[in-house]
């Protein structure tokens, strides 16, 4: 495979001219990578921005841990400090009963008020927020604080609705990696599939090739050429929509503002990734499904 | 230059198109190959540069076995043989120019001496000023003369014709023929198929008839004919 | 056009022959057919069972009308029977400031049982409950009820939460039925360009037959046979996916207990109108795709 | 039968292939075209069923004027026409027989009159045992000789044959030969452009020489040759 320099530019040349004497079927190339490239990249974008908001509604999650209303200053303290002892804890803030009457005051809104009139007799503990450092650790840490600690009343997180969240957040994170393989590996098929069929199409003048006595890596490098332009000119416009589209949504997001709680991922370094990841793609298939698909005819 | 012993040819479809064939042939000599239409003259040129594998027997060219040769060795096998097709096998989207010059590019030649020697061939076979034509915009003599072109632009040592003249006037004809005697002269061998009687009994050389698969005549300085 | 039937015969023979004859390009054909409408069925499968679950969280918005304190017995029974004769209106149901007390107690949990010691000082309304025929008027409902009605002391129907479900669900609709349409079209672009390139392959084949003395439409239908066959080929394992994948999904989704929120739209008659879906598009497109590529070389 | 009045032909890439070509075929003749390699023979031929279309002049063939002829009734002329192409054109993927009898399909012949027919011309040309091979299972001749039965299966009232006899030995050429002279017997007209001086000076008819797209002689029971 040591070649001469001069044949090297020779099959760059060669390729870049046979994707211009099949210049009808370069453009059914090139519309069919581009269709499947632009699905992949807005479909990525999709998921992975999913997977982003909900790891943001993850976050969100608190464990609070309800004091004894007979324990002392001190045992509160010292509570305090175990919590922040345990491990993959982030954060451990304290609430007073008090504050926490005026929290939930606030929270049920104009309804709240009415109970105002109540402030004189707080029904209510004092508190401690503890955060977890991975949302996932949440419902384990919980457990231990039960568990293991004294002048702990009660632990309260929501416990139905995170153990909700996080259960449907992993199933739809195990659906949309199932579907993100296999809208890729469908992305490879049909990229590869439709350069094959290209390719059939000239098997007579591949054993042409062979007949005048060409090798099979001279027959085959302008055949990669010709794959990497296909790739390449396939990834054009899908990169040209992820960066018009993502920036216009991620613009007017902020507009809707009955958003706010939606966060995109952001644009530097997200879509810069995601269009280098579309451009791979399509260069590696494309050269791939041409160096493959132009094999099965060197056999002459 | 060729040697065969008991060659046959059987292709998948069950047809036997050669049946034992025992030949010889020396490096600068010039044969003829006459027979009847599907007699087996393509299919024995087809053997010689491996486009096809014998069935059984032996093949050697130029001093190559044919049969125990690897895939990868075919290619540099063919590019010591020129080959005239019957039906000429010339790249539909490539320029006359360029179906001449890919002969010269698997060899690796040099830009400059490719477009020297192709410019030289198209000029001998008198195609010159179509050499930025495509086939598809070339008379069928046109084509035929295209793929002698390309066939001896390599220099090759053996250069194969399967009926070069069966689309060309008797003027043209006689121009390809001078030609080849030429390329011959510098010690070429040259083995060509043809139907052509008046070429055969007016420029005498070896003649080899075939007749159902078989050689049925060996004939130095012989006539054209193929009956028993 | 008027045709003798046993040409018509022979139009379908020789199209299913051509199949054969170019097997290779048939079976590229069919492998594209075949991923394009996979992805067209999972995803329609996808989007429309999200649509029905987020049309199901909708059902469960009500309005609670909270009855001004001062109001007698009389004057609530009116305002009930104004509330029954608005439009639009599904049902009105009476809550009494008792029951709105056990139903907080009830909702807080655990917490909620310490506020048991005011049940004497109860410091709720009484309330009707106020469900809208079409989820999505409950908020023009309730203005109507905030501007026309005495009595009433304030409206209730977690207004943050429902205007963001609403808005989200919308978008998400839209979102939804834009990237369904953009992929049925990928998926008909996709079908046809492979088709294209299959008969690009063949243009020299056609012009012969043309050459011959063969009209366009004796071209043609061997097309027309050879594309319906391509479609229906292409749409049995789609289809076969869709049943096999949605009735296994159907079945462990009431497995998974925690997700008995969720309800997937009935196997009956779903599945069997997409796989007719499925088939059309197939079928159409197929036939579409080798009718429209031929046309452009029938000019011989 | 044909009728061209200044008849010019330049193909789109420039060449001026025809440059005013006056002609009258009646019907019943047998018109040999000999000229050069490119001189126009198969242009000439090409009009005449509207593979292409003359640049300027009048061409009338079985009284249908060609340039006014709208696209729909260009396969019904066709049909009339049985042409034998320089290259063939055989569909590659359908067999012998159904070559054949694809051109009795398109004028919905009955199944089993094509079936006696197909093996009736299939027989003329000595392929019948051959009927169930694809082109491409066959030797040049051979495939040259599907394509002369593909012209007359359908007994036209035209046979245009361009080179019928290039890749066919001087006995198979006489056999055709023969069938075309008895084809012309039974009152169709053909026209064979061909290079075979032999059979041009043993089976005299009209002779029309062309050379550089022009008609440069016109004999009845004249000699091969296209010089001026
Ligand atoms: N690829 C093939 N597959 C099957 N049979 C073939 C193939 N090529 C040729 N044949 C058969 O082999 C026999 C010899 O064919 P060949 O092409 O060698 O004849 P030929 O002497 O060159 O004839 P012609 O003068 O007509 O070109 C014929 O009967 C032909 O039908
Ligand atoms: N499709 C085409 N496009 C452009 N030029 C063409 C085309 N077909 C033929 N020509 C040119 O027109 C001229 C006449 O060609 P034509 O095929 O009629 O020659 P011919 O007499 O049949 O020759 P031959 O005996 O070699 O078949 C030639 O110079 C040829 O190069
Ligand atoms: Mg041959
Ligand atoms: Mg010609």
């Amino acid at each position: 495979m040591a070649m001469k320099f001069r044949t090297l530019k020779r099959h760059f040349k060669e390729g870049l001219k046979n994707s211009w004497r099949n210049s009808w079927m370069t453009l059914a190339s090139v519309a069919a990578v581009t269709t499947t490239l632009i699905l992949v990249a807005v479909f990525l974008a999709l998921v992975l921005n999913l997977n982003y908001i909900a790891s943001g509604l993850e976050e969100d999650v608190q464990i609070k841990v309800l004091v004894d209303q007979t324990a002392n200053e001190e045992e509160i303290e010292e509570l305090g400090e175990a919590l922040d002892g345990l491990d993959n804890v982030e954060s451990v803030v304290f609430s007073s009963r008090d504050e926490e009457l005026q929290d939930l005051m606030t929270s049920m809104g104009e309804q709240g008020e009415a109970w105002g009139l109540f402030e004189q007799d707080n029904p209510l503990n004092d508190a401690f927020v503890v955060t977890a450092e991975e949302p996932q650790d949440t419902v384990a840490i919980a457990d231990v604080i039960i568990e293991d600690f004294d002048y702990v009343d009660r632990v309260n997180y929501g416990q139905d609705v995170v153990q909700n969240l996080f259960t449907f957040n992993n199933y739809a994170r195990i659906v949309g990696a199932v579907l993100i393989v296999a809208l890729v590996f469908t992305a490879i098929f049909l990229i590869s599939n439709t350069i094959k069929i290209t390719i059939i199409a000239r098997r007579k003048e591949i054993e042409i090739m062979k007949l005048v006595g060409a090798t099979n890596w001279f027959i085959r490098w302008p055949f990669f050429v010709e794959g990497l332009l296909l790739g390449i000119l396939g990834s054009i416009l899908p990169i040209a929509v992820l960066f018009t589209g993502y920036y216009y949504i991620d613009q007017n997001m902020g507009a809707v503002n009955q958003f706010d709680f939606i966060q995109l991922l952001p644009f530097t370094p997200f879509v810069w990734q995601l269009a280098g990841l579309i451009l791979l793609i399509g260069a590696v298939i494309g050269v791939w499904g041409s160096v493959m698909s132009v094999r099965k005819f060197l056999k002459v | 230059m060729i040697e065969m012993q008991q060659v046959k040819k059987t292709y998948p479809n069950g047809v036997t198109a050669l049946n034992g064939i025992d030949i010889n042939i020396d490096p600068g000599e010039f044969v003829y190959l006459v027979g009847q239409s599907g007699a087996g003259k393509s299919t024995f040129i087809k053997l010689i540069f491996r486009e096809e594998m014998a069935s059984s027997g032996q093949i050697r060219v130029n001093n190559k076995d044919l049969l125990e040769m690897k895939w990868r060795d075919v290619p540099l096998l063919r590019r010591e043989i020129g080959v005239v097709y019957q039906d000429f096998k010339l790249l539909p989207k490539m320029t006359v120019y360029e179906n001449v010059a890919f002969a010269l590019e698997v060899v690796e030649e040099s830009p400059r001496q490719i477009r020297k020697r192709v410019m030289e061939v198209l000029d001998q076979v008198g195609l010159k000023n179509k050499a930025r034509f495509i086939p598809d915009e070339l008379s069928g003599g046109e084509q035929q003369r295209v793929a002698i072109a390309r066939a001896m632009a390599n220099y090759p040592k053996l250069l194969i014709a399967d009926e070069p003249t069966g689309n060309l006037d008797p003027d043209t004809s006689w121009e390809i023929m001078k030609i080849l005697e030429e390329i011959n002269g510098t010690g070429t061998t040259i083995i060509m198929a043809t139907h052509s009687k008046e070429i055969v009994n007016t420029i005498k050389r070896r003649v080899i008839a075939i007749e159902g698969g078989l050689i049925v005549r060996d004939q130095h300085r012989g006539e054209y004919g193929y009956e028993v």
